[in-house]
């Protein structure tokens, strides 16, 4: 099965199709958490993308040699260790960011999202297909908290990523930067885009009904025509 | 080396060794035994525990797949791959028996089924339809148009159409049965695909008072049943096939009077090509 | 009085998923049905209050005497999900119904971020022994709490004619979101 | 065959039973509910001048369009008919203070019928009293604009004043009862008046449009909550009259709490939901950051009305009690 | 057996391997993070006292406080670190005030978890374009004695008055009680001395 | 009415407009002789009853077309003399369509009648007897074979009769009339239903609503200290046996249990005069006494018919239908069913045929559920309608069964008061239906 996937493919599901926050809902807290402006959702995005690209690559090396008892507690000290690195790389390097995501850091270790693709696929492909899937899913979270941080910030103070783009007259809704926003925004993009992809699979539906219905009426004609 | 990094290591290492040994005593002493093919099934998901097949985590879905109680694509963060792997672990695709499909056994739409002279007054699903009088149609057996049939379809195989009544799209169909369960009148019924001649009735009324309640009822009269040595068999005045002795060739399809008794394959709409 | 502001506070007013969005996946995908909603809960105070005393344990004892301070994400990590694997296997020995009931729901609490939140939060605000092990059943109670009102939510939307797109998560969300904004009623309240 | 079959002149019709039906229906009862809103409605205007109408009218025109719209999209009947997406309007355009920005006031009803009420399936699903969660929304979108209250208008205008509950909160300001009772108060359009309030809400009541449960055990449990802190210091904690003229507590009691659809089915029910929004409402009042909480409180129980329908189904005909 | 040997020396290697990392890391890492903490404190130790050009911290207290000095080693006033709790939670100020501690000379919000765009106005308040910095600018000079006091929707009439933030006045009470608190803990603190 | 007045009653119900005054005043007319007579041989709950004629036969009025089969069975009577036309499948008011003797009346009224037994002597034996011969049924509306009652298993101790005079359905005033009319014969209907079940307390439950059938039935007891009349509110569904049990000696009949199982058994007044009839004048059962009324027919009145007459010739006799007839409903209007065809004939327990106007009807549109909890404070049995109707249309049975679904008797008090006209008891038959579908398949399995 996976053979056929070729490695493009293996970094654009993660994309769309298979878009970490949009369709499978994962790792929630963080994409929550930190989206209240577009700048924290990318640095967010950046910081987990990269401890799940090496912990993808670093799983997908030592697979074969963990016994699966202890599987979960080995991966999830593998990520403990990417994420301390980036914690500790942040407060020395970006103090400010590091103050912004606050707290948040340290929960990439419990993004469902990690912990979810070193099972699902690091720990049974090879070393380049999972550090592509990493990379693609790290994109699609990537998309997604963009997407969110920027619409939360653009309602909640008129601007993205610190540029205004609402007029001077706009009077910004504070609750989207509040925690009811994110929800809120988050659920209704989801739904939007569901329904989005809800429409195509209708219309899809319809015009097999409708080849149906004209192959059928075509059918019936045709003895009449016989007669 | 500096004293750090060694009690950074040793602490680590320790707590390591301290918590697999934990583990691995555990899973020594504490083991219990459980059907292998929840264990495999558990294999295969993503073991992200991450709930969002509304199971508690990968492993109850698991029990509850191999206990039938889920689905074997239930799992939406494994996608495609993990349904098959899943499906190949509990041999769902195992099995070369025939394609069953559902045959709408009544052709009484609202242009030849007669209409009760008073009007039905409620909810249009036909299960509750028909705890009322039996529904808006004269014939207490024929199809209710309500669509419950279609509702129920988990594979939006099955339309209602413009006379309303059933029709189902074979190639979208997996011959699941849902619709043959939701008919409150028994019409659909299941058949192997080899099945080609029915009688598409189910009335039961005498010859008068169906040909009373529709143009296209079965009226018993019996002819086919005649001619057909034993391959219709009359039961209460309607015309019942015995699959295993017809002999459609006997049939005299044209002597029908209302056309209830057909044969599919006669039928040109076969080879529609949806593609 | 001390503690029992602490446990309000992390039960109600600072709830771990309303305002700190700790344990937003099981929240949404184990909502669905108020039995399990609860056990849910159940599961997750027993791990939070079980982490708060290791965690405790563990950084006072071993890591701050030894200026390892930087270990502590990594080795509270190890702790919980090694716990949590030890306490679902020693259920299900102990008693098959009481796993049925709670010990399913174990290996999700691994990935759920409350457990390590609380372990964080607990260094974070510096709090004693006692502090923490309240603040832990506070935020087990808060969560059941918010786990257990939302399935009895979804279980009355079940009934519901929801847009089709919106079912499932999203409806979740925007619920969870109206709640929220109940929640901040109590803003101030400690 | 005879006379009767033959006669064409009537058509019949065939249903389940029961054949007869009370005079209730939704439309009536949502009709009766703009009724009982008149007098706040009347008291609104006369105290703030014709600019409120205004206000009034944007709320219901916004709730209506969005339900249609909402309708339209989901290719559903289109049910503004019965009233209740005027109701919503109404309600909330009755909680915002006096001449409140006509924006927000639209985006508020646009809010509460989307997010409060068609994204649950529309009326009859909706888990939270809609004009509430558009009212709950402008209150964390516009903190300082809608906390912004304006005097009536035989005071000096545009002049800001505090709510009595503000006022006691922080200020430690008693108002005259009787000053709330008619009106003469800052506050929210249709509460300011008690009097009105309470014409419309024992309107409802005699009517039979709302169960006198919840109403009575709001009263209630104001008394009994209120009352307590009342007595154990009465200087820091305002007496439960107070309590119950002061802010929204009155129309909250009897338009908002009571709502059909976001309040409990079960006798047992409505006693609990009744004291428990009191009881929430009392803490908030008194040790919370805000002077006011009818809102959340509602909302709040609101959350709990599956649980509470759950739990205190009635005991079934001849089952062991 | 054997597999509890594998499950043994699979954690502990990776224990070992993760801890030896980290704690290089961290070597590298927490001189750096020391380093920012204290240009930070710094910073706002001269925010608080912009005449100031040097600064020593008071040793033995049971809290922060820093005695700042001009060039000429004059002494100016203190700079005290303080916190408090806000509407949502705590609240860490820096306070800078003359030697008598009669005059706030400063003020600086260090930390806060207040509401955003409402409390978070005790920081900036961007909807004030031309002073988004009003409020914590409204200290410089406030008298403190007897205790600085809160007014809402009125300009302060007397000088050791503050306006409140519209919409947010209890974090503007929390920032004014940390303040008050603040300097009466100083002052017994004086007292004692004298 | 209010709920000062100190008639007994239940929690729960409701106060449909009554109508009663249409036909109170108006006193039984015995309707003549149809032309054709239909049986359905199902005309009671159990089995259907085997033919014993075939087509040509000649019959007595009295004489036995149809025997029992198995214990819940009862026989049918000719109610004419004439001749078996065909046996086949007709619609009946029932709605659905089932097996049917047609008899042509030849209008000469030859008559078989079983000897007429002294009810001061009768033994318990020779009632039950009787009664079965007779092929009574109840007249309630479920239409139990009688004579099942009046044998209660050994050990059920049954310690009251019940008669049950409450007529609680709006426009019906049958068993009103049968009590002012005919006092006597109540009486004697229930003394001997007690005899055959060897009782001492006897009682008759009349609703506050009919003050004269009270006094006449209270003159009528006078004196005797094993029979009382208990009056209790009027309310629907007073009438019920578990409401009205609850409202004179106020126990309460377990989910799933019969009154048996609390000692007692409930009869009609119709039941009663039927029984009376039976013993007395060994007569079975030909004919139905019914109430004909509604704002639709143009002469509302109490009629006797014979059993199988065409609803058609008894619409005939009364009057006829107006032209803003919109619904004809056999029964009451509450738990009657609707007709759509007026051929259907008469049964045994038919107690009245409406035909209802659109006004009388008064049917809202329907919306989706508002929550406002009517239905749960209307309904007698305390359980919660909307949930139980939503569960069933979703197909949610399990859900449904644990909410006492199958407590359910279909009263119609929940759809009557639902604001939003949800077909409530459709979707709960539908959903008991299935439940008890479930329930069986769970057993044999």
């Amino acid at each position: 099965m996976a053979n056929k996937v070729t490695a493009a493919k293996e970094f654009i599901k993660g994309l769309w199709d298979q878009n970490p926050v949009f369709k499978q809902v994962l790792g929630m807290c963080p994409v929550l958490a930190v989206t209240v402006s577009a700048e924290n959702g990318i640095a967010m995005a950046l910081a987990t993308t990269f401890v799940l690209v090496f912990s993808s690559f670093v799983v997908s090396i030592i697979k074969n040699w963990i016994p699966s008892q202890v599987r979960i507690a080995a991966y999830i000290l593998i990520i403990a260790t990417f994420v301390t690195i980036v914690d500790l790389v942040m407060k020395a390097q970006f103090p400010a960011l590091s103050k912004a995501l606050g707290p948040f850091i340290p929960l990439i270790i419990v993004n469902c999202l990690i912990l979810g693709r070193q099972e699902a696929f690091a720990s049974k492909n090879s070393v380049g297909r999972a550090v592509l899937d990493a990379l693609g899913m790290g994109t699609g979270f990537l998309i997604a908290l963009f997407l969110l941080g920027a619409t939360r910030e653009l309602f909640g103070t008129g601007m993205i990523l610190g540029f205004q783009i609402m007029p001077e007259v706009y009077e910004p809704w504070l609750i989207m930067i509040l925690p009811a926003g994110a929800f809120l925004t988050l659920g209704l993009m989801m739904g939007f885009f569901n329904s989005y992809s809800e429409k195509k699979k209708a219309e899809e539906r319809n015009t097999i009904v409708e080849k149906y219905r004209q192959a059928k009426r075509q059918a019936e004609t045709k003895p009449l025509e016989a007669n | 080396m500096d004293l750090g990094f060694i009690i950074a290591i040793s602490t680590m290492g320790g707590l390591g060794f301290l918590f697999a040994g934990g583990l691995a005593l555990a899973d020594r002493k504490l083991r219990v035994e459980e059907n292998p093919l929840i264990g495999k099934v558990n294999e295969a998901l993503p073991g992200a525990n991450c709930g969002a097949c509304g199971k508690a985590g990968c492993y109850d879905f698991a029990v509850n797949v191999v206990e039938g109680k889920a689905k074997v694509n239930g799992c939406p963060v494994g996608g495609e791959e993990t349904a098959q792997a899943v499906a190949t672990i509990m041999g769902v695709d195992a099995g070369a028996s025939e394609k069953l499909l559902p045959i709408v056994l009544c052709r009484g739409g609202n242009a030849e089924a007669v209409k009760k002279m008073a009007d039905y007054y409620g909810p249009l699903s036909c299960s509750a339809m028909d705890l009322v009088s039996g529904g808006e149609k004269m014939c207490y057996y024929g199809c209710l148009g309500g669509g419950d049939c279609v509702e129920a379809c988990p594979f939006n195989a099955m339309f209602m159409n413009e006379d309303g009544l059933p029709e189902v799209i074979e190639e979208l169909c997996t011959g699941c049965g849902m619709c043959a369960q939701a008919c409150p009148k028994d019409i659909i019924e299941m058949h192997p695909e080899s099945h080609n001649v029915f009688v598409y009735c189910k009335n039961h009324d005498d010859p008068k008072t169906s040909k009373d309640v529709c143009k296209v009822a079965c009226i018993g009269c019996g002819i086919c049943a005649r001619k057909s040595d034993g391959g219709v068999v009359m039961d209460n005045n309607l015309g019942i096939i015995q699959y295993d002795v017809i002999d459609p060739d006997k049939i005299p399809f044209d002597k029908c009077r209302t056309g209830a008794i057909q044969r599919t394959d006669s039928k040109p709409d076969q080879d529609i090509n949806l593609n | 009085m001390e503690l029992l502001l602490i446990f309000l506070s992390a039960a109600i007013v600072n709830n771990f998923v309303l305002s700190y969005f700790l344990g937003i996946c099981p929240f949404i995908g184990v909502s669905n049905k108020i039995s399990s909603a609860f056990s849910m809960g159940l599961a997750a105070t027993f791990v939070m209050s079980i982490t708060s005393i290791v965690t405790w344990l563990i950084y006072h004892l071993i890591l701050v005497p030894n200026n390892l301070e930087f270990l502590q994400y990594v080795s509270f990590i190890l702790v919980i999900a090694s716990l949590v694997q030890f306490v679902e296997m020693f259920i299900k020995k102990v008693s098959q119904p009481l796993y049925r009931a709670l010990g399913i729901f174990l290996p999700l609490i691994t990935t759920n971020c409350a457990i390590l939140g609380l372990a964080l939060f607990i260094v974070l605000k510096e709090y004693t022994f006692i502090e923490g092990i309240v603040f832990g059943l506070g935020a087990g109670a808060g969560f059941t709490l918010a786990i257990t009102l939302m399935a009895g939510i979804r279980e009355e939307l079940d009934l519901a004619d929801v847009p089709k797109p919106f079912q499932g998560a999203p409806i979740t969300l925007v619920v969870a979101g109206i709640l929220a904004m109940a929640f901040m009623g109590f803003a101030g309240l400690i | 065959m005879t006379t009767i079959t033959a006669n064409p002149s009537y058509k019949l019709e065939f249903a389940s039973s029961p054949h007869v039906h009370s005079r209730w229906s939704t439309k009536r009862a949502m009709w009766m509910v703009v009724i009982a809103l008149v007098p706040c409605m009347i008291s609104a205007v006369l105290f703030y001048g014709f600019y409120q109408l205004l206000i009034m009218a944007v709320s219901v025109l916004f709730a209506v369009l969005t339900e249609a719209a909402v309708k339209y999209f989901r290719k559903r009947e289109i049910t503004i008919g019965d009233g209740s997406a005027v109701i919503t309007g109404l309600l909330l355009a009755l909680i915002v203070p006096p001449n409140f920005s006509l924006v927000f006031t639209a985006l508020g009803a646009v809010v509460a019928i989307g997010l409060g009420k068609e994204i649950f399936g529309g009326l009859g699903f909706n888990i939270f009293n809609p004009a509430l969660v558009g009212r709950a929304f402008l209150q964390a979108a516009f903190p300082v604009q809608i906390t912004t209250w304006t005097v009536p208008n035989y005071a000096v205008e545009g002049v800001t004043s505090a709510t009595p509950l503000a006022a006691f909160k922080f200020d430690k300001v008693g108002t005259e009862v009787s000053n709330m009772f008619f009106g003469n108060i800052g506050g929210s359009l249709g509460e300011t008046s008690a009097i009105a309030v309470l014409i419309g809400g024992l309107f409802l009541v005699f009517a039979g449009v709302i169960n006198y449960r919840v109403p009575l055990a709001m009263i209630l449990g104001m008394v009994i909550f209120g009352g307590l802190f009342w007595l154990i210091d009465g200087t820091t904690f305002p007496d439960p009259i107070f309590q119950l003229t002061a802010g929204g507590f009155l129309f909250g009691t009897f338009f908002m709490a009571t709502d059909w659809v976001s309040s409990p089915v079960t006798p047992k029910g409505m006693w609990i939901f009744g004291l428990g929004i009191s009881l929430v409402l009392v803490m908030i009042r008194l040790f919370g950051g805000l002077p006011e909480g009818v809102m959340y409180a509602i909302l709040f129980m609101n959350g709990f009305v599956p649980l509470i329908n759950r739990y205190t189904r009635p005991t079934i005909f001849g089952e062991a009690k | 057996m054997k597999t509890i040997i594998h499950m043994l020396v699979t954690l502990s290697v990776i224990g070992v391997i993760s801890g030896g990392v980290l704690s290089q890391l961290s070597g590298w890492a927490d001189p750096l993070i020391a380093e920012h903490r204290q240009r930070e404190t710094e910073a706002a130790i001269f925010e608080v006292q912009p005449e100031a050009k040097k600064y020593e911290k008071v040793e033995d207290l049971a809290f922060d406080l820093y005695k700042v000095t001009d060039e000429e080693g004059n002494e100016l006033g203190y700079a005290l670190p303080y916190e408090g709790n806000g509407f949502q939670g705590k609240i860490r100020l820096m306070v800078g005030v003359t030697n008598d501690l009669g005059k706030v000379v400063g003020l600086r919000v260090l930390e806060q978890v207040e509401t955003p765009g409402l409390g978070t106005k005790i920081v900036t308040d961007p909807s004030d374009k031309a002073n988004p910095e009003w409020f914590p600018g409204q200290f410089n000079g406030v008298i403190t004695s007897p205790l600085i006091t809160v007014v809402k929707n009125a300009k302060p009439s007397k000088d050791s008055e503050i306006m409140a933030i519209t919409g947010a006045t209890i974090s503007s009470k929390a920032v004014v009680d940390i303040i008050n608190s603040g300097i009466k803990e100083l002052r017994s603190l004086k007292g004692e001395a004298n | 009415m209010s709920i000062f007045s100190k008639a007994k009653s239940f929690k729960g119900g409701v106060h449909p407009s009554e109508f009663k005054e249409l036909t109170e005043k108006s006193a039984f007319e015995v309707m003549p002789n149809p032309n054709m007579v239909i049986l359905p041989l199902k005309q009671h709950i159990g089995k259907d009853a085997k033919t014993l004629v075939k087509k040509g036969d000649t019959v007595k009025a009295g004489q036995v077309v149809a025997e029992p089969d198995g214990f819940i069975s009862a026989p049918v009577h000719s109610p004419v003399s004439g001749k078996v036309m065909k046996i086949t499948k007709e619609k009946n008011v029932s709605g659905f369509p089932a097996e049917a003797i047609i008899i042509k009346s030849d209008e000469e009224n030859e008559i078989e009648f079983m000897p007429s037994l002294d009810p001061e002597t009768v033994t318990p034996e020779e009632i039950r007897e009787r009664v079965r011969l007779a092929g009574l049924v109840g007249q309630g509306g479920a239409a139990f074979p009688t004579f099942v009652k009046l044998t209660p298993p050994k050990d059920k101790v049954v310690d009251t009769v019940i008669l049950n005079g409450c007529e609680c359905e709006p426009y019906l005033t049958r068993d009103d009339r049968y009590m002012i009319e005919r006092p006597d014969e109540v009486i004697t209907g229930l003394k001997i239903i007690m005899k055959a079940l060897g009782v001492k307390k006897g009682s008759i439950g009349i609703e506050n609503n009919k003050p004269e059938a009270i006094d006449v039935m209270r003159k009528a007891v006078a004196g005797m200290n094993d029979v009382t009349v208990d009056v209790v509110q009027t309310k629907y569904p007073q009438g019920a046996e578990k409401m009205l049990i609850k409202a004179v000696n106020g126990r309460e009949v377990p989910p799933g249990k019969l009154p048996m199982d609390v000692g007692c058994v409930i009869q009609n007044i119709g039941t009663a005069i039927a029984i009376n009839d039976a013993v007395v004048k060994g007569e079975p059962v030909l004919t139905a006494a019914m109430t004909v009324s509604g704002l639709g027919i143009n002469e509302p009145k109490n009629v006797i018919v014979r059993v199988g007459t065409p609803l058609v010739d008894i619409l005939e006799y009364c009057g006829g239908v107006k032209d803003t007839a919109k619904k004809v409903v056999v029964g009451g209007p509450m738990m009657g069913v609707a007709q759509f065809d007026f051929d259907a004939p008469v049964m045994k327990a038919t107690s009245g045929l409406l035909v209802l106007t659109e006004e009388e009807i008064n049917n809202p549109e329907e919306t989706p559920c508002l929550r406002c909890g009517m239905c749960v404070d209307a309904c007698p049995l305390n359980l919660v309608p909307t949930k139980l109707a939503r569960f069933s249309q979703l197909g949610r049975l399990e859900e449904a069964e644990q909410l006492g679904i199958t407590v359910c008797m279909e009263c119609g008090t929940c759809a009557y008061t639902c604001p939003a006209n949800i077909p409530l008891v459709q979707w709960i038959r539908l959903g008991k239906q299935n439940v008890i579908r479930l329930q069986r398949e769970r057993q044999s399995a």
